[in-house]
């Protein structure tokens, strides 16, 4: 059960006891965040939703846990050799949860929801290429882009809806391997097993998911054993589990935890300053302090499981270097340090702990900083909506498994932009890397992008957060994915 | 008929003794009037005889006979049964001294639940309307079920007489029954009172400040003076007579319609 | 009789309390009705009645704490003053004694602190009290003590009309007396003239010059002592009378 | 019966204004639902659209209007977030919450009630002094303190119950109750010191009043005073005190609901208030105060039938 | 009852006393810095050199509820001070002057109190936004009610004193007749319930950072020190047992006081 967290190697890790699988059973799943969100998959936008929703639907192609994308719901695919014209063929038989069998208009219909840009922006930003979507007959459906896009195939992991369905916000229906039984409100949600699944059916005929929102209740809800599988869980949490009861499986979250700034607002639109701060922070000290060492250190806007483009040798850039730090400051004007106030979401302790380690790091060069804690609603309008903060420790993560998901925010004009990063030659790469038909090339692209996040300290980058898994003893078969979603459908009982 | 010797009474909390060798006698069918300033231990004494005195707060000694029955170091038991049957307590301020939330024939009726519990409740309901009756409490059947903020101050007044005499005890003690009552309902309180010794013999102890209203109504009175009896006799003696110093500064006291020395009508 | 005579004259004054809330209609009861006589200079007129006949409600109604509904109150001297029934409760328990003695004065704001000292300890040796009583607090104090705290600050400020309701029936005898006796010599020293009111016909009189007799909040009688009483003509005056042999 | 009514109209009243004040405050709150409900992928077209939909654009004054009409129709809202029906959203979650403060009330009552009743006729013993010292002492344990300390020893160190588990009530009746005991305890103990505190000394209030004295005279004991007499003139205040406890233990019990992980109403509303999901908090906030000002109101009628001179028309207190 | 008058009285101001002399203290010395973290020190429980122990940053959790009970106080009292002057005031003006502008205000009032204490500190928050100073203002308007509550009543039953009306036959102003010679005579009330302010502050200001939605960190009160402490309750549960029993020894320092003053009172009464 170790769950190191290479992804890309030959083997898929998974988690738990070694022996003989058992089918059956029922678990319950510890959640820390409530699911107060539309469980429509197209309109649902909290990570925690989605990573569960993941076991209830899926895409034209789903991601495996090495990163790579596999057939789903379309048996197969051609891609056309100016590729403009993707060409998927239905797998026969594949079953809505409602009973009814997945036809090309359902595909049809739910590309086109996501791609409907009435309102805006479509639903899937990346889908404003598509030109056409046509069901050619029942098992056929073809979508014509209006300019190549190499990312394109890992944007239809975007699910397949039953095309006649009103209330997939409180009652979905897909087609994964589990299916929407019932949710209650900041209680439980229950998903069951998918007797009529295309695939490998999943070993467990039930999942709840027990929704503890506060930290604390969750680490007693584990010590008291009602809770068989909990992920996400912080180092001094899991120090707290003793006994045998549970195993603890450790990969990461697969986002990029960093104190990211505000390159708009004094002082921190000046380099120098920024890169004062990275000088001033060392990394290994916070993963000591707040998860006993677990995570892995990051030097850009890049997580390792990402071995495709991250760049190990851009991590060690900034290492801890005090005397340096204020000779940066001074040399910024700032010899005496300055104000410096931390806005960070109160509902994610790891980042709190963190800001109040960074904290006293930043003392040491001068810099009195202080922590504003704000619920993540307020976060979400003023730090990153509104722009209006001066530095906040989050974690960001890929949508999906495209180095794009991670670089393209900090494109100047990016509505995601939120540290109003402005970088000409940023900019100009990522142009770049978008015309670029040569994976290599683009790849190449991708990491000097991120060497230029590094080198003009855009954020002051920490760590990808471990992602600890308790998991009950006698279970087996968790996996980690290289984006943060939650399978349980090759978990299991061991004999 | 009552008798008390020597009566000596201390609370804890003063210097001061309240009562200091009280002894007076009441005779069968007799009205003693007890009179004194304010703090002189008329309450205190009274007390002592229905056995209220807040035991554990006080020391006390001397003796109080009722028919020969030992009162003052009874134990509480013996108390209970006296208490309501052989003695009744007419209080100085019948607002406050009537529970406000029982109907007024129910605390008529209460010494009957208690000392005659065989009686039917329906029997006691009779008895507490004769009672009123006789304490001339008008409608009594629907004065019955008031409540005491419902009544006047007279009408309170005699619904606590005819608690007191309703199981018709051997002694009456009233403290200062009416001074807060209006002068009209006063005299006819006063007149009630000499109605009811009259017609049952009802021994009564008579505690007041108003000179005149004993003068009244008692044969013979008694006057205190910071604790201490002074002075002691038949009413018209002591008043023609004093001979204290205390009590004639007293009876100087009372304001009477005699004339005044200087009249100065020049200014009209 | 001329007007400069008068201290006060009150002429057909009627007068009440308003009852009732927020949400319920307020509704006028009415207490005095119709009610006229004056004060003269330097006479006591005695005010009696039975309980709740409304002499309080008059005496309020005199001082302008209620308003009258109809007729009016005419005063000719400054500042009336009043001595209340209840000596426990009109003296601030929160002071000392020569702190409330004072007040008045600082009030009234014409003299400096020792001259008001001055004034405190003439008008404390006039009601007669002791020099310590100035450190006390009322409750401190006796009721007769009380009552003469009370007089000293009702007169600290030099009246010329004092109404005093009931100023003595909260008391002993032997000490009503004493404040009786008080209130006939301050009469003279300081040429004041009293509504003074009481339910005990003997104190009214022996104090009084002439009686008010109030009945219902009406003015049955009206006229000097002796003609009440040895000539009353009200039933009521009659009944009043012969309850207080 | 005029009382009742006029009680009871004075209820709507205090709603009528509750829910406009509540409404009130939400158009104040910084944060709007629609950026709140869209998160990271919130764009100013996606806002507006999203505003639009919600009908978040339009008067506060018609807002509250339909809302108020909807009300009356049975028609809650919708809930932001979780897009579906604030009835049935509040539906799975006012039993527990109204189990939970009933439990603790209970318990008050319970406890309270013989030991107030104790404490006043041991008031004169030795030992008075340390009661008084320890109710104080309890009355000093906030709930989330005790709270936490129940769950370490009885939940983790003995395992008498599962910290943040609670069965369906139709399923598990017993173990319901059970785990919500410990809730209750936590809301309770402070609550009980306060009322056996309040009962003992208007008992000995009581006590002291002359009409004590008076029972006495006529040969009751002290028993039968306290029984006959003084309890019942001490209901008065002390059911005036239960009502406002009553109405407190609802409060408390949103504290505790966090502690203990209670999928109540408490947590309901804290999230529903970070997440701006007005129409949920909007009907919380109602029935919060329904249940206060309902307590008040049944407190009011209570003491009124008890004591007579209430009956008058005023109001106990 | 009257042995045990002045006991009580000396007690909590002895116990009271000594607290908040630690907490003054705790504003300028602490035996470590409260922030200063130390990554071999995780999780010590007490000793002699961390007398309440250490928790999951290494830092010393007595120097941390030092400094976090002299927040918690700081509020408490500032909440006290706030609610008590304004609540005082409308009480005295509704209490003393009757009539409509008190029947629309204890409408008002009403319909304050019939928001639970916690809910109407909650949505004030989310109107102010959270910190240490839009807690105080938070607090101090959720207390007025009741502190208007309690001086009205009081001033309401002095209103009709003999000496009132004789102060006013006099000439003294409004203004005067209300806060020179009226406020001392409420004292009676207003210092219990001024206790039990404070001990009430404590609590909605510890409720409030508990369920993070008061005091933020790196300001530490006692509230917010809890809900860190019960994530660690079973590794190191001497923290929440410390932090709690500073809450708890507060609370029952200044109630011991309250106790006193209504006994010495001799009053029954409640705010
Ligand atoms: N329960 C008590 N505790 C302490 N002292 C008491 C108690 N009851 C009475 N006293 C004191 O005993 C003395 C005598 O009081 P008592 O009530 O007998 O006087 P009284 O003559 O009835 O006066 P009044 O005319 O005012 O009723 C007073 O000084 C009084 O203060
Ligand atoms: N503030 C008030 N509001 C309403 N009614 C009042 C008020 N004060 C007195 N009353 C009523 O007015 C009537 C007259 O009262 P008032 O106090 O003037 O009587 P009084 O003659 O002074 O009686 P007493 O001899 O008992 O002092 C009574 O029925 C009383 O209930
Ligand atoms: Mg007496
Ligand atoms: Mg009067």
């Amino acid at each position: 059960g170790d769950g190191s967290s290479q992804a890309g190697s030959e083997a898929t890790q998974t988690g738990g006891s070694t022996g003989e699988s058992v089918q059956g059973g029922e678990i319950t799943v510890g959640i820390a965040q409530d699911l107060d969100d539309s469980l429509d998959p197209h309109k649902a936008v909290k990570a925690g939703t989605r990573e569960i929703l993941f076991n209830v639907f899926e895409g034209l192609v789903k991601p495996t846990p090495n990163g790579d994308l596999e057939p789903a719901v379309a048996e197969s695919y051609v891609i056309s050799d100016d590729e403009r014209t993707y060409t998927f063929t239905l797998r026969e038989g594949v079953q809505f949860h409602n009973g009814e069998t997945v036809t090309a208009d359902d595909v049809v219909y739910s590309i086109e929801r996501c791609a409907d840009a009435s309102e805006g922006e479509p639903l899937v930003a990346a889908f404003s290429v598509i030109q056409s979507v046509e069901a050619t007959d029942d098992h056929t459906v073809v979508i014509t882009l209006s300019e190549p896009d190499s990312d394109f195939l890992s944007y239809l992991t975007t699910a397949i809806l039953p095309r006649d369905y009103a209330d997939e916000d409180t009652a979905p229906v897909g087609t994964g391997p589990f299916k929407f039984v019932s949710r209650t409100a900041q209680d439980a949600i229950v998903l069951e097993k998918f007797d009529g699944y295309w695939g490998t059916p999943a070993y467990l005929d039930k999942v709840t998911f027990k929704i503890i929102e506060n930290a604390d209740a969750l680490v007693l809800s584990l010590q008291s054993g009602a809770i068989d599988l909990c992920p996400h869980l912080t180092a001094t949490q899991v120090s707290q589990l003793s006994g045998d009861t549970y195993q603890i499986l450790e990969g990461t979250m697969n986002l990029v935890q960093a104190m990211y700034l505000n390159n708009a607002v004094e002082p921190l639109n000046n380099e120098k300053v920024r890169q004062a701060l990275s000088y001033a922070v060392d990394k290994q000290t916070v993963m000591d302090m707040i998860a006993d060492g677990h995570g892995k250190a990051v030097g850009s806007s890049m997580y390792p499981t990402f071995t495709k483009y991250f760049d190990d040798s851009l991590t060690d850039y900034y290492t801890q270097n005090i005397d340096k730090a204020k000779a940066l400051l001074a040399e910024a004007g700032y010899p005496d340090g300055f104000a410096l106030e931390i806005t960070v979401p109160s509902n994610y302790q790891p980042h709190v702990d963190t800001a109040q380690v960074l904290v006293e790091q930043l003392k040491a060069i001068g810099v009195n900083a202080t922590i504003k804690l704000v619920d993540w609603n307020t976060w979400v309008s003023d730090v990153y909506t509104g722009r209006n903060y001066q530095a906040t420790v989050v974690g960001v993560d890929a949508s999906n498994m495209t180095a794009r998901a991670m670089l393209e925010r900090f494109v100047s004009d990016n509505g995601k932009n939120f540290i109003n990063y402005n970088n000409p030659d940023y900019d100009d790469l990522f142009r770049q890397a978008l015309a670029e038909k040569d994976d290599a090339a683009r790849t190449e692209i991708y990491r000097q992008m991120e060497a230029n996040l590094t080198e003009h300290a855009a954020n002051v980058y920490i760590q990808d957060l471990a992602d600890l898994v308790a998991i009950r003893s006698n279970l087996a078969g968790y996996q980690f994915y290289p984006i943060y979603v939650m399978d349980l459908a090759s978990v299991h009982f061991v004999q | 008929m009552l008798e008390i010797k020597d009566l000596h009474v201390k609370f804890h909390s003063r210097e001061r003794e309240a009562v200091s060798g009280v002894s007076l006698t009441i005779r069968n069918g007799e009205i003693l009037g007890l009179v004194g300033e304010s703090g002189s231990g008329k309450t205190v004494t009274a007390m002592s005889v229905a056995g209220l005195l807040p035991r554990r707060s006080c020391d006390y000694s001397g003796s109080i006979e009722l028919d020969g029955t030992e009162l003052l170091h009874a134990d509480r038991t013996l108390l209970r049964k006296m208490q309501g049957k052989e003695i009744g307590v007419v209080f100085q301020e019948p607002m406050s001294a009537m529970d406000p939330l029982m109907k007024i024939g129910e605390q008529v009726g209460e010494t009957l639940l208690l000392h005659h519990p065989e009686i039917s409740s329906e029997d006691r309901y009779y008895c507490a309307l004769a009672a009123m009756r006789e304490a001339e409490l008008p409608n009594p059947e629907d004065t019955y079920g008031r409540y005491p903020h419902e009544l006047s101050g007279g009408m309170l007044q005699r619904a606590m007489i005819a608690a007191a005499i309703i199981s018709r005890p051997k002694l009456l003690l009233l403290d200062e029954p009416t001074t807060a009552l209006d002068v009209t309902i006063q005299a006819q309180i006063l007149e009630l009172l000499k109605k009811l010794n009259r017609e049952h013999g009802i021994s009564m102890l008579f505690i007041s400040h108003n000179l005149n209203v004993v003068r009244k109504l008692c044969s013979r009175v008694a006057v205190m003076q910071k604790g201490i009896l002074v002075e002691e006799g038949q009413t018209e003696d002591v008043w023609e007579n004093p001979h204290h110093p205390y009590t004639k500064r007293l009876i100087a006291a009372i304001p009477t319609r005699t004339k005044k020395e200087a009249p100065d009508h020049d200014k009209f | 009789m001329t007007n400069s005579d008068l201290v006060l004259s009150v002429s057909h004054v009627t007068s009440g309390y308003s009852e009732g809330g927020f949400l319920s209609k307020r509704a006028r009861r009415e207490i005095l009705h119709d009610v006229t006589f004056d004060v003269h200079h330097g006479e006591i007129l005695g005010l009696v009645g039975e309980s709740g006949t409304g002499k309080t409600t008059l005496a309020r109604t005199i001082l302008g704490m209620v308003k009258p509904d109809a007729g009016t109150v005419t005063h000719y001297t400054k500042r009336p003053q009043m001595i209340f029934q209840d000596p426990y409760s009109s003296l601030n328990p929160a002071y000392t004694v020569a702190w409330i003695l004072e007040e008045p004065l600082r009030i009234f704001g014409k003299y400096d602190a020792p001259e008001r000292k001055r004034r405190v300890a003439d008008m404390l040796a006039r009601v007669e009290l002791p020099e310590e009583c100035l450190r006390a607090k009322p409750e401190e104090l006796s009721g007769g003590q009380r009552q003469r705290v009370s007089i000293a600050t009702a007169l600290i400020q030099r009246p010329r009309f004092l109404i005093a309701d009931e100023p003595v029936s909260a008391l002993d005898v032997t000490i009503q007396a004493q404040i009786l006796k008080l209130l006939k010599e301050l009469r003279d020293e300081f040429d004041l003239s009293y509504l003074f009111i009481s339910h005990d016909l003997n104190v009214v009189y022996q104090l009084c010059d002439r009686v008010l007799v109030m009945k219902s909040g009406a003015v049955v009688e009206q006229g000097t002592v002796d003609d009440i009483f040895d000539h009353p003509k009200n039933e009521y005056t009659k009944q009043l009378l012969a309850a207080a042999e | 019966m005029k009382y009742a009514a006029r009680k009871i109209l004075m209820l709507l009243v205090t709603m009528v204004i509750v829910s406009f004040l509540a409404f009130l405050a939400f158009s104040l709150i910084s944060g709007d639902p629609a950026t709140a409900m869209l998160g990271t992928e919130a764009t100013p077209e996606k806002v507006a659209a999203l505003r639009e939909e919600l009908g978040l654009n339009r008067p506060l004054l018609a807002q509250y209007g339909t809302w108020v009409l909807g009300f009356f129709t049975g028609n809650l809202g919708t809930s932001y977030s979780y897009r579906m029906p604030v009835s049935s959203l509040i539906g799975q979650k006012l039993p527990l919450t109204l189990a939970l403060s009933l439990l603790s009330f209970l318990l008050i009552l319970v406890v309270a009630v013989p030991l107030g009743i104790r404490s006043a006729r041991q008031s004169e013993s030795r030992l008075d002094g340390v009661h008084t010292a320890l109710n104080q002492l309890f009355m000093a344990l906030p709930p989330f303190f005790t709270g936490i300390l129940l769950t370490w020893l009885f939940g983790i160190l003995l395992h008498w119950f599962t910290p943040g588990k609670f069965p369906i009530f139709s399923e598990h009746p017993g173990l319901f109750f059970w785990n919500l005991l410990f809730p209750a305890i936590a809301v309770a103990i402070p609550r009980i010191a306060m009322t056996v505190r309040m009962l003992r000394s208007t008992i000995l209030h009581e006590m002291n009043q002359d009409y004590v004295r008076t029972a006495i005279s006529r040969g009751n004991d002290r028993v039968g005073v306290l029984y006959r007499h003084v309890l019942k003139n001490a209901m008065a205040p002390v059911i005036a005190f239960l009502a406002q406890t009553m109405a407190e233990v609802i409060a408390g019990s949103i504290v505790v609901e966090q502690v203990f992980a209670v999928p109540g109403l408490g947590r309901l509303l804290l999230a529903s208030i970070g997440n701006r999901d007005w129409p949920v908090v909007e009907v919380i906030v109602v029935i919060l105060a329904f249940w206060v000002v309902l307590a008040n109101t049944i407190g009011d009628l209570l003491s009124q039938r008890i004591d007579p001179r209430l009956r008058l028309g005023g109001d106990a207190r | 009852m009257n042995r045990n008058k002045k006991g009580y009285l000396r007690a909590g101001l002895i116990l009271t006393c000594v607290l908040f002399a630690l907490i003054l203290l705790g504003f300028f010395w602490t035996p470590y810095d409260p922030t200063a973290m130390s990554g071999s020190e995780k999780f010590l429980g007490p000793s002699l050199r961390h007398i309440m122990g250490t928790d999951n940053f290494g830092r010393d959790i007595f120097s941390r509820v030092l400094k976090g009970a002299g927040l918690t106080a700081v509020i408490a009292l500032s909440t006290v001070a706030i609610g008590a002057v304004c609540g005082t005031i409308v009480g005295a003006l509704t209490g003393y002057f009757g009539g409509k502008v008190d029947a629309v205000l204890m409408r008002f009032n009403d319909a304050m109190t019939a928001f639970p204490s916690m809910l109407l500190a909650l949505v004030l928050i989310s109107v102010l936004g959270s910190g240490k100073y839009n807690v105080i203002l938070a607090l101090g308007i959720v207390f007025t009610p009741s502190f208007a509550r309690v001086t009205r009543s009081a001033y309401a039953s002095l209103r009709d004193a003999n000496y009132v009306k004789s102060a006013r036959l006099m000439g003294a102003g409004r203004a005067r007749i209300l806060f020179v010679h009226l406020l001392p005579n409420t004292m009676q009330v207003l210092l219990p319930a001024l206790t039990i302010g404070f001990n009430n502050a404590v609590l909605a200001e510890a409720s409030m950072s508990y369920l993070g939605i008061g005091v933020t960190p790196p300001d530490a009160s006692l509230g917010y020190m809890l809900s860190e402490a019960q994530s660690m309750i079973a590794s190191a549960p001497w923290y929440a047992v410390g932090t709690g029993l500073m809450i708890v020894l507060l609370i029952f320092g200044v109630g011991l006081i309250g106790e006193g003053l209504q006994r010495r009172n001799g009053g029954q009464r409640y705010a």
